[in-house]
């Protein structure tokens, strides 16, 4: 085990993972040259040349297009979107193409290829700069969509993702980059899809969530510890495939529940988790789901204003005391 | 860039000399014509769904440029793709059994007309969505270099397809990858003259279709589509350079397509019926067949048998179609992830 | 009133819209000479001009930018997708331009537009022309999603979007074209968003669905009646902004709810449905809610495949039975 | 289609004969300059938030092209849009507000520094996604043509943005339209040779980027971004033909940034101190001092006190921004539908 940051984890995977497998290549905007906005391939194109480190054009659609194509001859590439917010223009690209094309081909390929980059609010960075695509991407069958909330679970599913065979929607958080987290040195040590997480164990309620809002549900976790309320609360870590067992076997001791999403509440990812607790352990809760959501608006600019927009520990710690009827 | 019109690829003495070559490319365009007639033919017998689109007129450009093709090259084509799966050796009854949405079709009857699928014959798909596939052949073109081997990439796109975002991303990386030799991709245009029932120069803002492709500096000729002889000439060339540096070029082909532009596409209120008259009559078979009879290349009883035998295998695919079971419901939920 | 197809309701719409208004044009591919692929537009480009029925090339991102370019000068753009399949393209001017400009531009601009076209799965078109949008759309704060059932309502829902000052992703369905039903011929017979309506009374049961899959409940519906379940069914007409007043109060009589989809289950507009059901009137629901979408699968081609991956009214009725604890 | 390099626009008999204009250009382009340093400065003391690209080194572009600014006609900028909303006549105090996030900002306070906007200016917008806004200002073009006006659109945009499938599908739909007299657009490449750290010649497969309309069939034409005078004078032979044709036309304006891409971009690996420095010496606000007083259009006191002037313009929006107050949180979900 190592002591690393979110960003260094990442790193750490995409060197071990190049040095493992030549077929594992690199694309995206300013990922050589000028080593990343986020500094994730810092030493990447130095260490392994421009032909597996690609300086792509401004060009995301070109970018997914084309890794689909070295994906299906067995390649292993990754894309890196400078943030979640550019992949929009390549949206037909990943969601027509790569989560389909196994499927109408009948099977006769796989799409072994990565799309990864931060995701979610920063601070002032505006509505086109500020939004979070699980709901989004999660709805589509043929895509995984893993969504790290730690810098272990970075590295080893990142792994998973780059060794898979599947497209797989890698959502990082740039809030998260510089957390810190032991991460095991094993080059082979890898996390699995599809597999939820009790991250603290606790009697009264039920707190579900993933990616930065699980740090947040975790502060709010031990504030309500300290008024004698013992929230369990569980990390999904990937979005698609949803791992829903833990949280239903979860709700089956607490009988209530807190889903916790960054991202506008309609149609949000909250609600599917929501809807499929109540579907499936209706007998066992006590209170209705709770959501706790980012306001259904586009992001503003003012500081004070983006502060209104985003959840916060104190809105899980009063979703913790609806679900418990104590406030 | 130089661009000329190559309009007659072979001198006859030439033509003599790969008889035996010429024979085959008559039969293969032979059978695509008899096969999308009969796909017409089943498609207003209902046993074809979906959207239908068929190469009748067009056989040329496909025939002439695959006939380069060598093991390990990887094909793309748009959604209208019966004659570049059936060129490359596909199965004409899985292929049929695939628009019959049969179980032992080419993709289990899981991708239908406008996603035929063939990786084993090199034939990495048609696609639905206009334009979207032209990023995954310069990909696939880069893969090819990067495993270090001589194969290329083909990529079959219409006029329309060449207006939309994704046309323009793919060949600007085409044309940047390709100066350090790492995109060996045929780029081929099929310029039928319209994009669904928008004429070209409706469409296009700059009707000179190749020369667009001088804004990603690479070098594209065009071709009377409708003459196989001039289309295989260029190919070979463009062929032959492509593996040879690594670089992206481009063809556009000049022809012109007999049937609507799906099956549904009865009216064509966007073209007169003595247009498609005038247009028949440079039917790129009989103009082949006309030249190659000329040249006592082949004999008019040798042309009625090619036409017996791609009846036949029209008709056998059909009834093979008919006769196939559907798909196992399990295969819904297969090739997923 | 009059008896129109859903199609002719449509055609009617614009016509009406065009003659009021001569800031209101159309554009899309094959809209003029070849009169559109459904013919919803047939005669209009004789009628109306070249210069107000625009034959575009294939471009979908370049429809929904110039619109909006349009749009925030005064004029009023329809923009005609093929098929909604084909919006993917242009996602990134619907999400990240359309649908936030206002916001950000502090409301200095308005953004009366229309995106229009059929979506749904038809007969045997495959994965990539298949698919439904409402949840994808629906997320985004900053759209109008509307999802006409009717004739009746298509006719007068798209009248409001044409006059309205906001982005409406106007949702048709290619198997509802067809389907007839009186509608009024006052051309000031507005129909507006945000108001979902009871079109079915009964005790039971509240069956909350839209667009084509409206038509395949209150068909669930007579067949229930006849065994003596009386469903209660709600079209809820727009998806954003959503209405569910009319649904919290049918429950609070029923006590039992089923949502009907199309689309995949993950992240689809059901969850978000039964979520806000559950967290609205939990006490009153003596069962969970109840879910019917489409199988979570890209759309196969074969048509036996096919039939299997979408809902059908033996999938309502089972569901209410479900509902009813009566499996 | 020609292209030639418009090196130096104006005749010195010409040059005296506008005085008063060049002044007022000069002037406008130190405000730009004092005003950019202070949103550096600002962003620095953490009174700006997000993400900052100024102009500084690229002034001579947009001030002369939007010289020709007419009432009616509409601006449309990318993320580095401080100082088309300053020559447009913004206020400078609400500009200033915007960028420190305050309910009196032009926006109050909802776009910030990537998304200025002042419709009542004829601005309309900034935008964040890289080449999203080209589509929309070929719209408008439309617009102001279908409401027969003589206005322009009239769209900044860089070299990086080129790439991009909007791009693409905006320039065909513009060289379409406007052969009916439908797009009055003028196209303006702010060619700083870079899109953050890549080089032109690492994004562009032709990296002669104006030519790249060719491919539109719209006309270009190329000028040095550095200088003023040419900047100008090519921009109101172009906006004169736009007006009368409805067609549109491209500008590519070689300039350079002095700063990094963005605040955050502070080690700038892709390219040298040296060529930096080496730019600098065609700051194009020297350029045109020196070209002025040499034909004595300005004295060096006229220079100092528009520098001063500039700098109290610069200081005095700061004082108003940090006074002003924050955006109501009511205005959180106001101007959505
Ligand atoms: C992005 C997208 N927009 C629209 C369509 C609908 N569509 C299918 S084929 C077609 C015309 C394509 O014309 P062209 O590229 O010239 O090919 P051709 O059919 O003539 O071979 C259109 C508009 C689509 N499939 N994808
Ligand atoms: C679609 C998209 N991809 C990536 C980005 C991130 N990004 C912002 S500015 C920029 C470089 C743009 O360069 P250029 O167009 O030359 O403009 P310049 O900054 O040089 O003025 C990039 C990659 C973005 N904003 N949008
Ligand atoms: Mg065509
Ligand atoms: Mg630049």
């Amino acid at each position: 085990m190592s002591e690393l940051t979110y960003r260094d984890a990442i790193h750490r995977a995409l060197v071990e993972e190049m040095d493992r497998d030549p077929n594992v290549l690199i694309m995206g905007e300013d990922i050589g040259v000028y080593e990343g906005t986020f500094r994730i391939t810092a030493g990447l194109l130095k260490k392994y040349g421009a032909n597996r480190v690609i300086d792509t054009p401004i060009a995301e659609a070109g970018m997914v297009g084309t890794a689909i194509g070295m994906a299906m001859l067995g390649l292993r590439p990754i894309v890196e979107m400078m943030t979640f917010n550019f992949a929009l223009v390549a949206a037909d690209q990943i969601l027509n193409h790569a989560a389909k094309i196994r499927y109408f081909s009948g099977g006769q390929v796989d799409m072994p290829m990565v799309i990864r980059g931060p995701q979610g609010a920063g601070v002032q960075l505006s509505a086109q700069h500020s939004q979070s695509f699980e709901a989004f991407y999660g709805h589509f069958p043929g895509l995984i969509v893993a969504t790290p909330a730690t810098p272990a679970d970075a590295k080893g599913m990142l792994k998973s993702a780059i060794r898979g065979k599947d497209p797989v929607i890698f959502l990082e958080n740039a809030a998260l980059y510089g957390m810190k987290g032991e991460v095991p040195d094993d080059p082979d040590a890898v996390e699995p899809f599809g597999v939820s997480r009790v991250v603290r164990e606790g009697a009264h309620v039920t707190i579900v969530s993933y990616s930065r809002m699980l740090v947040l549900s975790l502060a709010a976790a031990a504030k309500l510890a300290e008024e004698g309320i013992e929230a369990e609360v569980i990390d999904l870590r990937t979005i698609r495939p949803l791992d829903l067992d833990p949280v239903y076997q979860s709700v089956r001791k607490t009988h209530r529940a807190v889903v916790v999403q960054e991202q506008w509440k309609p149609f949000g990812a909250a609600g599917e988790i929501a809807a499929s607790i109540t579907e499936t352990v209706f007998d066992e809760l006590d209170a209705p789901v709770e959501r706790v959501t980012g306001e259904d608006v586009p992001m503003p600019y003012a500081r004070n204003l983006e502060l209104l927009a985003v959840p916060h520990e104190e809105h899980v710690i009063a979703a913790v005391k609806r679900a418990l009827y104590r406030d | 860039m130089a661009r000329k019109k190559e309009t007659h690829g072979s001198s006859t003495h030439a033509l003599a000399a790969r008889a035996a070559e010429w024979k085959t490319i008559l039969r293969k365009m032979i059978v695509i014509r008899r096969f999308e007639e009969a796909t017409e033919r089943e498609f207003r017998r209902g046993k074809i769904g979906g959207y239908l689109h068929v190469y009748t007129g067009q056989e040329a450009v496909a025939t002439g440029i695959l006939a380069t093709y060598r093991q390990g090259d990887v094909v793309y084509a748009g959604y209208r793709d019966h004659a570049q799966t059936l060129l490359l050796g596909s199965d004409p009854n899985g292929i049929m059994a695939e628009l019959f949405g049969k179980g032992n079709g080419i993709s289990h009857g899981k991708g239908g007309s406008m996603h035929l699928f063939d990786a084993a014959h090199g034939f990495y798909g048609g696609y639905g969505i206009v334009g979207g596939h032209l990023t995954l052949a310069a990909g696939s073109a880069y893969a090819l270099r990067y495993k270090e081997t001589e194969s290329i990439a083909v990529c079959f796109f219409g006029d329309g397809a060449m207006n939309i975002g994704s046309f323009h991303e793919a060949l600007n990386m085409a044309g940047l990858w390709g100066r350090s030799g790492m995109c060996p991709a045929l780029f081929v245009i099929e310029n039928n003259g319209y994009a669904m029932g928008t004429a070209v120069d409706r469409h296009s803002a700059l009707t000179d279709l190749g020369a667009r492709f001088d804004a990603y500096a690479i070098p594209n000729e065009k071709v009377d589509g409708q003459d196989v002889f001039a289309v295989h000439a260029l190919a070979e060339r463009a062929v032959a350079t492509i593996r040879e540096t690594g670089r992206p070029f481009c063809i556009e082909a000049q022809t012109y397509r007999f049937s609507g532009h799906g099956a549904a596409d009865i009216l064509q209120p966007y073209r007169s019926k003595n247009e498609v008259e005038e247009q028949k009559q440079r039917d790129p078979i009989r103009l082949m067949i006309t030249r190659l009879t000329e040249e006592k290349i082949v004999t008019t009883e040798e042309v009625e048998a090619m036409e017996a035998e791609a009846q036949q295998i029209a008709q056998r695919a059909v009834e093979y179609a008919e006769q196939s079971p559907q798909p196992d419901p399990a295969e819904l939920f297969t090739d997923i992830v």
